[in-house]
């Protein structure tokens, strides 16, 4: 409640702000390469807006040496709060330190930031990703042979993801009810890669695959153009994360059994506030405290969604995430949800 | 009036800092063999690439007339078109591809959308047999020796519907039975009525072919002679323009002991491992100029890369340097035992031609400008300069990158860069190649110099007045063998020729 | 020989010939035959199955169309750094404008294939007629596009494509038709042959021996048949295949039998005499890389096609591939010497690489060591066999 | 002069040496200050204040390390595009030989740097003693090493480090020490050209006006002195930055002043005429190699204290970077001619471009296009003005 209440203030009396001027925030992004952080920047640079604040946003194109660079460029700017996307949640620690020895107040998105004074963290929980990746699948499939289908081997999300996926499916392969026939991890989120793998795996295990724990949205689609080559698609569960647009619409035609949807409105406008809130020096409580191996965070929660085609409806419909035409743009019409 | 086939009027050329050709003339009468002479950088070459369009018209002032039609070639195609081939002086042919793409590939054959390979095959097969060669026309052309490549070179040029052939120094990598092939075609092309005009530096072949000869010098018209108003000696006196004696500050100086000693050694091929030099002896002494004589490829080059140890490949034998058996592998070695050599190519072998003269010639020598392992840059500059002055190189400054210096300077840079190291024996591979007369003369007077201060110097030359003009003493090379051994009071050129081709000391 | 002139025969000259020229090739088959027994080893036999044969033809198929491409820029003693960014700017035009505009498959694949040729022909100008080394050009190249890709694109993945594109890359042709090509293909090959052994008696070059001419294609012949017998008993063969075969058919018909190939080998092999021979070189080369452009185009579509989607990220780093399938396949870096046959063998050495570990579920960090390895040895062992 | 030889003066000759020599470094500055100035005005000055001064230079250390051993690697005649996957694979080692086994910063740096150089002895023996390409050596050598770094690091990012770790990449020299190194390095110039003209002196050789001499060395003095106060009035002279100019120096050294430096040149300049004065090209090459892994190893070691972990895609396509460093600073891919401090120049270009695009918060794609544009313009200039 409270932190709402600071916003609001903010944005009705800029005159009376002790700084000179608009409240200016800096949003560090990782890279724009993938889909779904370009709705992240969008949501969070109109909520500032509205908030009063201005946002300076920076992409680095996934090279942690770069946004370092860049957040350091932001910082001799003058900004009042930081925001920080990391592309690798280890390695921002000098910069972040940086940003509080000038008294610039940090906010993670998304990502957390170890080892450094962090002022407020806002996030989904990658390794609770993959857990609901693996408990959906397992749900819909619950013994058979498993693929894992990493992300790109050089990104530390993905291991993160991994983790948690494991933390559901080892005790089940351990009893004997999944067989894990396969682990490949695509470079660089590539589809086609993924789409390679899959193939390989299909013909290495005579199709006889029955669920695939993809780790994004783009692998996932590459997966399934590999199961579509073996009329496969829609008979092998198969998991995602994103809630990209092509993504959701696989799932609503039975395609693609789950996707993780981070609420990406949620967590962009709650960040707005918070930054905004800290910009004007004020504390932010969280719903809990996170350790990132330096102190303890203030942890502001959002649960991901789990997004199968019986709640679409309720999330990213109701979300305005992607709008229903688009969303249902190849279900034929009498057999869309009703608006 | 006589029918011209070509006339050049007041043709002058430029090049940055070099007037190449100064208000030449030069007519061609129809049908005949016109040989053009001059000392190397006399402008022959250019004059020639003047007529071909590679210097295209814009480039060079004066007038071309063809068959009485005054001419402007912008392009080597349009001087095709015109009826001029012309066969240059360096190779230009493609050595990954085939003999027949080879000939066609400044034919209209290979300009045709879809090329017809059968055809082309049997065209060129036809053009293989009429110059006598028995090639396979697919063959790759790096598959050939140097004499094939450059009859192929000929070849190409004669596919052409050709009014004026030139060919440009042909037969510098001919052997002597590749040099009759070339003869009869000539014969063969001047019955059919085609003009020819011949450049080369053997006289000989210029006597024995020729109806008239065109003598240039330092890029001035000497004059035209009908041939049989002419002799060798003639000609040479027109092209270098003063006595003949002149040309070799020969002094009689005392020879010291042996310096290097040569016993038995042979050298094999790497790839086919045939020998292709065999049982060489010779010996050489302090203060001694040694002349290497024999025809192109008689294997003297690669005597003395090898043992420099620039030659990869067996070799057998035995080398006293100073009274020291010395095993060199590679050529770091040879500088070590105190040798020296000036490659026949320089700007291949001898010169970084993008780096400034100091630094050429320290290269071999860097040790001498270093201390405590650093570079003393003073004293580097310091030593180019007194050895460049020494060779009296002409140069804007020490810091001019020797890409930039005319061919006899660049030559001087080499010899600069190998005297200054201070060598026991000094080993020059044609070292003349493409100097003018004044640069020749200079280089002589070093050479002179040098084995007054008892150092032994071998010179290999394909010119003979040259070995006979400088050597104390001349051996022959045919096939990679030693075949005779001459005093300088006893050597002819007649002798050398004798036995260079394969005859027996007389 | 009764010419007025001596001949001399060099017995070097006579030995090497015929036979040396193919030398390369066999090496390169025996290469991809130990590549596919060893994988077939640890497969059981997984690898050798129709069906991965057709994964395999399928998958080499768009690094092998920018290998095609690559053999000619290299042969011309040029580069191409920018091939992977400019499939993904082709195969995203491609899919913004069926995606978004709304435009026919037909119209789209042009516009692909034009944009990449204008792409070529700005590259090209600059590195024939401006002399800026393709090697920069080309890196700059690879940025620009990517930029212009996440602009026009705002990032998202485009998709799906309609089902006659998605069909480009992922269907098989009928396996009736396939057998009508194949034997289509055999009988073309026997006649040709047939009619160029006849010819050359005729004009009376000389004629390798029969049992060699007609052997090799029998050879040729029974492998062809026995790839369709084995792709027809899976789903047939894969129509990315054909598009491969039939530009690697046409690209070996310009290579060798039209001015503009020949010219590109002069060149590349030794651009002075090139010069000399009255050949325009800017031109050849400005076309060099409007080939190669297109060729990224048609890559571009493959790969979009094969996704039924266009990601900003697609293509990353094929040139790589390409640069590499090119080298295996004994294309020479400095110019002058390359074939496309090779490429192609190259490229299906580097996907079987891929594709087997994929198959052996080898751990990725393995795959990075073993690809890279792989393409040290191989050059390593042609560069050892040149020398000989 | 009153030399006894006639010595031919070409009016063009002339004109160009002596100042011919400095053009490109000329241009380059122009370069430097007009992007400064650009980008100066877009952001109402703050690209020129003290704090961003201060970022530039820490940023471009990395690049500039990389470069500096780019700049000779290219010299000799070859490439290396490895680089990127050795920084990331030494820097992984470093951080995991502190962080998982707990040595001091003191031996992980030396580690690192020596893996680095081992790993440049690998390749330069393949390039050097079995002859194949670098470009494939390197080629191959970035997946292997990406590989090694994935597999040894199990694809984790390793951090944090130690503090003294990180100080190496994140720290500054304080104010005093900085003023006295300014010092010290003027006096150092000074005394150097005051020696060095009293030498040439005595041997006679001839002496540039007084003037000019002095002249350059008080500019330089003056730019020296004002950097350091700029620095100063922030946090000071950044530790990295220090680590370049230092190993910058040396390899200035190293180039000009060494016979190995000299030979290099030499080898790319002409490589047979190099092998026949004697210059043993194999071990020289392979040497060269040694270094660059070396100093990528140090690039490797600021990476990761710069961002204080080690993360597995650390360095990716930093090779291309430093080759288009290299380029811009006026280094020939056809080998032999390249300078050092024009590397550092480029490196310096490319970070500014970088640093102003971000200060001006031009869009992603945008950052893109304008910098592989600028790449191709600054080496299209450079082409032009070389061939006037
Ligand atoms: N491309 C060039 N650039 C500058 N100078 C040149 C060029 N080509 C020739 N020259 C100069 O022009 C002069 C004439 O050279 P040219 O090659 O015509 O001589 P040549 O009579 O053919 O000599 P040779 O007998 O060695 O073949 C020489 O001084 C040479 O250095
Ligand atoms: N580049 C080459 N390729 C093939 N054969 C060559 C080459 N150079 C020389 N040869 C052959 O090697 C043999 C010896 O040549 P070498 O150069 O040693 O002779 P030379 O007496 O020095 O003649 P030159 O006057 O041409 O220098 C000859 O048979 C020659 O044809
Ligand atoms: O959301 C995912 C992100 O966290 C990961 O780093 O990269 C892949 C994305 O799908
Ligand atoms: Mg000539
Ligand atoms: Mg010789």
């Amino acid at each position: 409640g409270g932190q709402d209440l600071g916003s609001k203030n903010v944005s009705g009396n800029k005159s009376d702000g002790k700084k000179s001027g608009k409240i200016k925030i800096g949003l560090s992004v990782s890279d724009l390469t993938l889909e779904r952080w370009q709705h992240d920047r969008d949501m969070f640079v109109d909520k500032a807006k509205s908030l009063g604040a201005d946002v300076l946003v920076q992409s680095a194109n996934g090279d942690e040496a770069k946004q370092l660079s860049q957040i350091q460029n932001m910082l001799s700017q003058g900004i009042d709060a930081l925001v920080i996307i990391a592309i690798n949640s280890d390695s921002l620690s000098p910069v972040v330190d940086q940003a509080k020895k000038e008294g610039i107040p940090v906010l993670a998105y998304d990502r957390l930031i170890n080892n450094a004074d962090v002022d407020a963290y806002v996030s989904f929980d990658n390794v609770r990703v993959g857990e609901m990746q693996a408990e959906a699948i397992v749900k819909q499939v619950p013994t058979g042979n498993y693929f894992m289908l990493g992300g790109s081997p050089t990104d530390n999300n993905a291991k993160m993801f991994r983790q948690g996926q494991m933390n559901v499916i080892k005790p089940l392969v351990d009893k004997g009810d999944i067989k894990i026939v396969g682990d490949q991890w695509a470079k660089d989120w590539d589809a086609n890669e993924a789409m390679k793998i899959i193939e390989n795996g299909l013909t290495a295990n005579k199709n006889k695959i029955d669920a695939i724990v993809a780790s994004n949205d783009s692998t996932a689609g590459g997966a399934i153009q590999a199961l579509a080559g073996q009329h496969l698609d829609g008979k092998v569960a198969i998991s995602g994360q994103d809630a990209d647009l092509a993504a959701v619409q696989r799932i609503v035609e039975g395609k693609q059994t789950m996707t993780v949807y981070k609420p990406i409105k949620e967590i962009a406008t709650k960040s707005a506030e918070v930054a905004v809130q800290l910009a004007k020096g004020e504390k932010v409580k969280g719903d809990s405290t996170v350790n990132n191996g330096k102190i303890d965070v203030p942890f502001i929660k959002l649960d991901p969604i789990m997004v199968s085609k019986d709640n679409v409806m309720d999330t990213i419909v109701k979300d305005s995430f992607h709008p229903y035409d688009e969303v249902y743009k190849n279900v034929p019409e009498n057999e869309r949800p009703a608006k | 009036m006589e029918a011209f086939a070509l006339q050049m009027q007041g043709i002058t050329k430029e090049f940055p800092g070099v007037k190449a050709l100064d208000n030449v003339t030069f007519s061609v009468r129809k049908g005949e063999i016109h040989a053009l002479c001059g000392e190397n950088g006399a402008g022959k070459s250019t004059l020639m690439k003047i007529l071909s369009g590679v210097y295209p018209h814009g480039t060079y002032s004066g007038r071309i007339v063809i068959n009485g039609n005054e001419v402007s070639f912008k392009s080597i195609k349009e001087s095709q078109m015109a009826g001029v081939s012309i066969i240059y002086q360096e190779l230009a042919l493609v050595g990954e591809m085939t003999v027949a793409e080879n000939i066609f590939l400044s034919h209209d054959l290979m300009r045709s959308k879809i090329i017809d390979w059968n055809k082309i095959n049997t065209e060129a097969q036809k053009w293989l047999h009429y110059i006598g060669l028995d090639i396979n026309p697919e063959t790759k052309v790096n598959q050939l020796t140097v004499g094939k490549q450059q009859l192929i070179e000929i070849t190409k040029a004669l596919t052409h519907n050709t009014d004026i052939l030139i060919l440009d120094e042909p037969t510098a990598a001919l052997t002597e039975s590749d040099v009759e092939i070339l003869k009869g075609i000539l014969m063969d092309l001047k019955s059919k009525g085609v003009t020819c005009i011949y450049i080369s530096h053997k006289l000989g072949e210029v006597m024995a072919l020729a109806d008239s000869v065109t003598v240039l010098r330092d890029g001035i018209t000497i004059g035209t002679y009908p041939i049989s108003e002419m002799d060798e000696d003639k000609i040479i006196a027109k092209m270098v323009g003063r006595e003949l004696t002149e040309l070799f500050p020969y002094e009689p100086r005392k020879i010291g002991d042996t310096i290097l000693e040569v016993e038995n050694y042979s050298v094999f091929d790497k790839q086919l491992n045939k020998a292709i030099i065999k049982n060489a002896s010779f010996k050489l002494h302090k203060g001694e100029i040694l002349g290497f004589s024999g025809l192109m490829g008689a294997g003297r080059t690669e005597l003395f890369t090898s043992l420099f140890g620039g030659l990869e490949g067996k070799k057998e034998g035995r080398v006293v340097i100073d009274g020291k058996k010395t095993k060199i592998q590679k050529p770091a070695d040879a500088i070590q035992a105190g040798l020296a050599y000036v490659s026949e190519d320089r700007k291949r072998y001898g010169l970084i031609l993008g780096m400034d003269i100091v630094k050429n010639s320290t290269l071999v020598a860097l040790n001498k400008v270093i201390k405590l392992n650093v570079i003393d840059n003073a004293l580097e500059v310091k030593k180019a300069e007194e050895i460049n002055k020494r060779m009296k190189l002409k140069a804007p400054n020490l810091e001019a990158r020797v890409g930039q210096l005319s061919g006899g300077n660049q030559q001087k840079v080499v010899l600069s860069k190998w005297i200054l190291n201070n060598p026991k024996i000094l080993i020059l591979d044609e070292p003349t190649r493409g100097i003018d007369v004044g640069a020749k003369y200079e280089i002589y007077k070093i050479m002179n110099e040098l084995a007054e201060q008892g150092v032994g110097i071998v010179i290999i030359s394909s010119e003979l007045p040259e070995v006979l003009g400088i050597s104390d003493r001349i051996l022959v090379m045919s096939e990679g063998a030693i075949m005779g051994e001459f005093r300088r009071e006893e050597a002819t050129q007649e002798k050398i020729m004798a036995c260079a081709t394969g005859g027996k000391k007389l | 020989m009764n010419s007025p002139v001596t001949t001399i025969k060099d017995p070097q000259e006579k030995k090497t010939v015929g036979f040396k020229f193919d030398v390369q090739s066999y090496t390169l088959i025996i290469a991809v035959v130990v590549i596919a027994m060893i994988f077939g080893f640890f497969t059981s036999g997984e690898f050798l199955s129709s069906r991965n044969l057709s994964n395999l033809f399928t998958q080499m198929a768009v690094i092998s169309v920018l290998a095609v491409g690559m053999t000619l820029v290299i042969v011309a003693g040029h580069i191409d750094l920018s091939v992977g960014s400019i499939v993904g700017l082709t195969g995203g035009i491609a899919a913004i404008l069926q995606v978004w505009q709304g435009w026919n498959t037909v119209t789209v694949v042009l516009a692909a294939i034009i944009v990449g040729a204008v792409i070529g022909l700005w590259q090209g100008w600059w590195v024939a007629y401006r002399n800026v080394p393709a090697f920069i050009v080309t890196l700059g190249g690879m940025l620009v596009f990517r930029g212009i890709l996440i602009g026009i694109s705002k990032g998202q993945t485009v998709a799906p494509l309609s089902t006659s594109f998605g069909q480009i890359g992922n269907s098989f042709i009928p396996y009736a038709v396939g057998y009508i090509l194949a034997v289509i293909a055999v009988v073309f090959l026997f006649i040709a042959k047939i009619r160029s052994r006849a010819k050359r008696q005729t004009l009376g070059l000389t004629l390798a021996p029969t049992f060699i001419d007609y052997g090799k294609i029998t050879v040729y012949s029974v492998c062809i048949i026995i790839v369709t017998y084995m792709l027809n008993r899976y789903l047939g063969i894969p129509v990315p295949m054909l598009i491969v075969v039939v530009l690697a058919g046409i690209f070996l018909f310009v290579s060798h039998k039209t001015s503009f190939g020949r010219f590109t080998y002069a060149i590349g092999g030794n651009v002075e005499a090139a010069a000399l021979s009255g050949i325009n070189i800017k031109r050849n080369v400005l076309f060099v890389f409007i080939l190669m452009g297109a060729l990224a185009g048609i890559a571009g579509v493959l790969l979009t096609s094969r996704l039924n989607a266009a990601t900003t990220s697609a293509g990353t780093s094929y040139e790589l591939d390409a640069i590499a399938a090119c080298v295996i396949g004994g294309t020479s870096l400095m110019g002058g010497k390359g074939k496309i046959v090779g490429a192609i063998i190259g490229a299906l050495i580097m996907t079987s690489i891929d594709n087997g570990m994929s198959m052996m579920n080898i751990e990725a960090f393995w795959q990075y060591i073993v690809k890279g390895l792989i393409l040290i040895f191989a050059v390593w062992l042609d560069v050892s066999n040149q020398k000989k």
